[in-house]
């Protein structure tokens, strides 16, 4: 089953591609570090999407050039940016002022489970190490929407998507939404509600990799994305 | 993205019956006398608003009091220079007052703004105002517990506008004006001036776009001190 | 007895001379709208004090002269201000953070009256009208140090420094030190210290006209007032 | 009003064993990596250091550690590009955690700054990061109770400052420096230009002089990451 899935299932570039799609015109988006920020680099044409990085930028775009780096102007993956006009400075607090404070109109986070009740854990596997959290607990509460980009099993095959996390959690009820590698999942009234799945997969094969049920409303879409 | 409106009728609209409005500026210093009087010409009745003082004359604040559209304020200090208007209608019971310390109301806006649904301060600690509220002690010391304060509207004062609402101030019209426009669903900016795009440098941004809604020119905008000097009024037939 | 207080009392004028020789060389200070505000008329040369006004300005100045005010930089008290070299402006909620978090040096207030253990009521007399507090709630709370300025008596004669307070309290515990016109007065673990008095007035004659015991610690010093 | 000083060593004195150090920075940037060797120069050790992360390589805080001057680190995210330095000595024992979300943490250091013993906040609710700390609902939603920080000191980096403190900052280097500004009972600010009285306009202070006590101009301030990927060590010996 599983290689079966490896060779149908979307890339992570085309799941972030998947997830662009839904960015609106005129929001206000934070993509957390590493796979959900290549959603910037998908954004439709036509869209103006200001991004927010926790450290204190409104309105940065992309990378600059090799070399053209200034280590005082990074995202919070710590990578070096640029400034589109209209851009803001600002400190932590007020930052997450517009984090918590609900201003934000979308935030998306990679994650190691999501629940159906809505409850995420993108932060511990639980295994010991040295525990790290940043700004993901901050990030999964505020955000109108908040929405999970991520394979939908792990690498063993295992479902990603469950009745209930097992590892330590990030924030409780707060996801709404789920790009998968197969698959798009609202998550409504404390249950998957399946929106769009890959033309190739059966609703019954989608059910077997998915660890809690996929309800449905109306008609689920076929989910495409570019060749990338 | 442009959230520059034309006019200020445009400005206010959608401000309905028993909306709650905070409305900046410290006495007359950063009041958007210009959206007050829009709001007075729109007519909503019933209304919260949030503001430190009561409004000085017939203008601004004290006209829309004056009109009868205000069924509670809540403030720091609701007397004035001239305060005639807020006092007779308190003291006739028909205008509801909720007394706030000036620094807990200003925390209590940024708390709404902050996503902070409550903190402890020291401030009115032992005395009326805390009446009511939690109390703990921390590190031995009793604080009362405050509440966050929110808000359907913000109408605001601003000097320098860009079509993304960034926004500067100018002076101590700054005051509670930052705060306001973190603190409300809809924020509404009266500016001296909308700039291009990049004209305001990021490092001088005082409110930042995503806390504003609407942006409306007001070139030369009044202020309170001066109208009520002259003894204007609004409408100008209350005069 | 009263009577005889009059012809020898301080002015307010001279109130405000005296507790200006307490302002310390650089020194952030918040003086209170009215009475304490003549305090910085009398800052001793070669001080160097930076004033806080809670609508947001640090290290404003004088009074500009008339017909040259500029109605978005006024004090507390809404009246006209000028700026220093090296001013700042700020909003609301860090104006009162430098009050409540502790970082002002001293806080000057008025006051209807003054307990033995600290308590101040100066923000309403409990006998109806409009209630009104502004930011004096605030202020007795966080200074390193909080003054009072007062008369030592009501205009009635009646004391104003007493055992408790009977008007309504504006903070509990918050004065560390009261300048009257006829005494200095320190606050210390819940009485009243006389530091100075005026020559003219004997101990039983200041007693007699104070609502608590006056306690002395080592001298007491005589308090004088430049002619004003 | 001069609060200049003539040296970094100046600048740190007094930062004795057991103190607890603010030091400012998100990663590399706005990191005092100067101030911070001078503290390493000047050997206090049994510190607490609140930062958001444990250092990179070995300069700046990474070295720090590394001296064996830290006992606690307060932070957000303790892994890095390369971590060894803090990971080795946690998975040893031989350093305490206390471990922040981001958010909950500039929270915690604003209410240091602004005299808010507590406060509420959404975030870690229902998580490990929670456990025993007081849970409290308003409007039907649970929040957890999270306490002030303060320190002893704070070590911050800014871009121009002014004689009495007044202090500005460079792009994303601002994050928590005028947080911890705030927050410390002294404030220790390493600055690229000290300007006359008056340079700075006021209304783009971001960090008003009240808030800092020391001011040490270090004129070309390195970056962390420009140190790390020359492969730089501190102090130099230990390369």
């Amino acid at each position: 089953m599983s290689t079966q899935l490896d060779t149908i299932k979307l890339t992570n570039a085309q799941i972030a591609w998947r997830a662009a799609q839904d960015l609106e015109d005129g929001a206000y988006v934070n993509l957390g570090i590493g796979f959900p920020e290549m959603i910037a680099t998908f954004q439709p044409e036509g869209r103006d999407v200001v991004y927010h990085t926790e450290n204190g930028v409104l309105g940065f775009g992309e990378a600059p050039a090799a070399g053209e780096e200034d280590w005082d102007l990074i995202n919070a993956g710590k990578k070096a940016i640029t400034l589109k006009p209209g851009a803001a400075f600002f400190h932590h607090a007020d930052s997450f002022s517009m984090v918590r404070g609900g201003h934000l109109d979308l935030a998306v986070l990679g994650a190691y489970q999501v629940a159906e009740n809505g409850d995420l854990a993108n932060w511990s596997t639980g295994k010991g190490g040295v525990p790290a959290v940043g700004g993901a607990m901050d990030l999964v509460h505020g955000a109108k929407r908040v929405a999970v980009v991520t394979d939908h099993v792990t690498k063993k095959g295992e479902p990603k998507l469950l009745k209930r996390c097992t590892m330590p959690l990030t924030g409780v009820g707060c996801v709404t939404r789920v790009y998968t590698s197969l698959a798009v999942i609202d998550i409504e009234d404390g249950h998957f509600v399946l929106r769009e799945k890959l033309e190739a997969l059966s609703f019954d094969d989608l059910q077997a990799v998915t660890g809690a049920e996929l309800k449905t409303k109306g008609d689920v879409g076929v989910l495409v994305a570019k060749v990338l | 993205m442009d959230k520059t409106v034309a006019s200020l009728q445009e400005a206010v609209a959608g401000i309905g019956d028993g909306a709650s409005v905070m409305i900046g500026g410290f006495g007359g210093s950063g009041a958007p006398i210009e959206l007050i009087h829009a709001l007075i010409d729109a007519g909503p009745k019933n209304l919260t608003v949030i503001n430190n003082n009561a409004g000085n004359g017939h203008v601004g604040l004290a006209a829309l009091i004056e009109q009868g559209q205000v069924a509670k304020l809540i403030c720091s200090f609701p007397r004035s220079a001239d305060p005639k208007v807020f006092t007779d209608l308190y003291l006739a019971g028909k205008i509801e007052l909720e007394l706030v310390p000036q620094g807990t109301l200003a925390e209590r806006i940024r708390a709404g703004g902050a996503g902070i649904p409550a903190f402890y301060t020291p401030s009115s600690y032992g005395t009326d105002i805390a009446e009511g509220k939690p109390v703990a002690e921390f590190d031995g010391r009793p604080y009362v517990q405050e509440r966050w304060l929110k808000a359907d509207f913000a109408l605001i004062k601003a000097e320098t506008g860009d079509p993304m609402g960034n926004l500067t101030y100018r002076m101590a019209a700054r005051n509670f004006n930052p705060l306001m426009a973190m603190a409300a669903g809809t924020t509404i900016a009266q500016v001296s001036r909308v700039v291009q795009l990049g004209e305001i440098d990021p490092e001088n941004v005082v409110t930042p776009g995503i806390f504003v809604d609407r942006l409306v020119t007001v070139a030369e905008p009044k202020q309170e001190e001066t109208l009520n000097r002259e003894g204007a009024a609004y409408p100008e037939v209350a005069a």
